[in-house]
């Protein structure tokens, strides 16, 4: 099956992304498509590479950043969100002046309509939130 | 359909609107905090029970686990993992996250 | 809408909007409604449903200057012009919380849970906020 | 005592262990989503109404506004904004805030 | 603990910790156990109160493997050699969990809600998680 | 009073650190003194300079930068909880190894001690959260 996921907490402060992540996983080992993850609301958090968890913790981003190479994963980072969180990729560093970015391997920034279109070509679309 | 309860049934109220909006013959899966509405004891425990009776009613193995929760589990609820998720997606034309 | 199955250029999905959580308090009747505009364009058969605190979603009378947000109220009263045109309230909902659909801001059908519950039953694609 | 509940009583637990807690004559101050249990003909008017008789109840009117609710409120209920807030922090010794 | 309230070097308070989230789901449990332990060095009279699914915090069993998360649970073991000695569970809370103190990590005192109401009445500072 | 002030939630998801700014704002100008705001929890991401919010919306990060600098606020941000969700001064760069920091004007990294020493400094600690 063709699979959209759906992930609308940040790293850490809720489970939502360590469900979504076990579960991808898990569709993955399945051999089902991942056709798209989509990072909204507090999910773009999840897409910053300037995190240094505890040592003897798991590490949400840089998990995903090897899944996502793994697989091939498009992990799809709202725009919208992320410019109000302070998600940066180059050329939104470029767009809105800024000094630095912080998105982490395997990410990309784009616009909702990803979303539309993830749930339109999906078999199932799953959301993970709070 | 499939039906997924993230919350805890103490503190938030999506268990109760889930199950006001989930039809007989339903898939209700547990995960996350939601799994202690599937503990034997509870204030909730009837609430569950009597869902079974014209739902399926499952909760995610791990997320048991993680809570101490997982030698308290009512009897009849099925126990899934990850992979077990994935297959009850599969097997429900839709999905309705209740969060 | 089953006449429209298959648009030009693709295909046209049910998809439902599930609002539950007051707006203000936290951002996900906002960001929801930027769901609902932008998913617009992609001419799908859509429809909002408004269960629990997301009916507090579409009340009348906000008004967002003192504590100094940005008011998009309004913006429920553009989505006719987007073609979103199915609203649904949950009956229990409104009554628990004494509201009449004199106090939306927006025409909306009301349902019973087991209404909304066939209507779900319906959609290929539910999106959760 | 001033307690603060930034949480709809539709939503969580949160009002009524609050109301659990708070001994007679100490204030409530309802901010945020909270606002919502200080409105007339709700399901939570009468528990509010009954906490008035031994407590003082007040409601953040900045919050009642930006939510269409301060046509709405319960007679009795003090309204106060932000300077307000600040005041009945300074007036009771401490503070819990009731997340 | 009033002969203490002058202490060498600065003022002895009373801080109370209040957990009412369940652990694992987020991370106010985990985040608020890191301040009780930083907080042990700074010497004030501190205690530990646990209501609603605050007091899942604290049962037995905890197997976080197949989360893959740390599993914090052994910590809540360790208060008492930071001298964090006084935890207080709800009675309430309990019941309506089915719990009883056989199900929890540490040894703890069961307080009806008058009675931690009173205890809140007596501090200086409150901590909400 | 001297008060502390507690903010647990990041921006925007939440409305916890609106109601802190209006509070310590309104506190402010009534004269209190602000000991000191402590970010806690997704808290952290308040201090990010990498936000561009819409042109129509409050922007909360720059307003938090500019009230600290109008009334020398010490604005003081978990270093444990910040590591765990990206938020890097320079020295936390370079400690790290990061390629770039996203702190933003007014705000420093501090630890949990601050927010123990405030809780015994002030007349009052006030918490904001979800």
């Amino acid at each position: 099956m063709k699979l959209g996921i759906q992930i609308n907490e940040g790293p850490y402060q809720h489970q939502a992304s360590d469900t979504a992540y076990l579960f991808t996983k898990a569709a993955l080992e399945k051999g089902h498509e991942i056709f798209r993850v989509f990072f909204y609301h507090d999910g773009v958090n999840n897409g910053t590479r300037l995190t240094t968890p505890p040592q003897d913790d798991r590490n949400i981003v840089a998990r995903w950043s090897e899944l996502a190479e793994k697989y091939n994963l498009d992990l799809v980072i709202c725009v919208a969100a992320a410019q109000r969180r302070g998600i940066v990729d180059p050329d939104e560093k470029k767009r809105h002046g800024k000094d630095a970015d912080n998105i982490a391997p395997g990410f990309r920034i784009s616009g909702l309509g990803q979303l539309i279109e993830a749930g339109i070509q999906c078999d199932r679309l799953v959301v993970f939130g709070d | 359909m499939l039906h997924t309860v993230n919350k805890s049934p103490f503190e938030r109220n999506t268990l109760e609107t889930c199950l006001q909006h989930a039809k007989d013959g339903s898939t209700i899966l547990l995960i996350e905090d939601g799994v202690y509405a599937a503990t034997e004891g509870t204030r909730f425990s009837d609430t569950i029970k009597k869902a079974m009776e014209t739902k399926t009613v499952c909760a995610l193995l791990p997320d048991l686990k993680a809570r101490g929760m997982h030698e308290k589990v009512i009897e009849g609820i099925k126990l899934v993992d990850y992979a077990g998720f994935v297959d009850l997606v599969e097997q429900n034309e839709r999905v309705q996250a209740w969060l | 809408m089953s006449e429209e199955m298959m648009e030009e250029g693709g295909v046209v999905k049910k998809f439902m909007y599930v609002n539950r959580k007051a707006p203000i308090g936290s951002i996900y009747a906002l960001e929801s409604l930027e769901v609902v505009l932008i998913g617009a364009a992609f001419e799908q058969d859509v429809c909002m449903v408004f269960l629990d605190d997301g009916i507090y979603q579409i009340v009348k009378g906000m008004d967002t200057n003192d504590v100094e947000m940005k008011n998009f109220s309004p913006t429920y009263r553009a989505l006719e012009m987007y073609d979103v045109e199915r609203l649904y309230v949950s009956k229990e909902a409104m009554e628990e919380r004494g509201l009449t659909t004199d106090d939306l801001v927006v025409d909306v059908e009301v349902m019973d849970a087991s209404q909304i519950a066939d209507l779900m039953e319906e959609q290929d694609v539910i999106l959760s906020f």
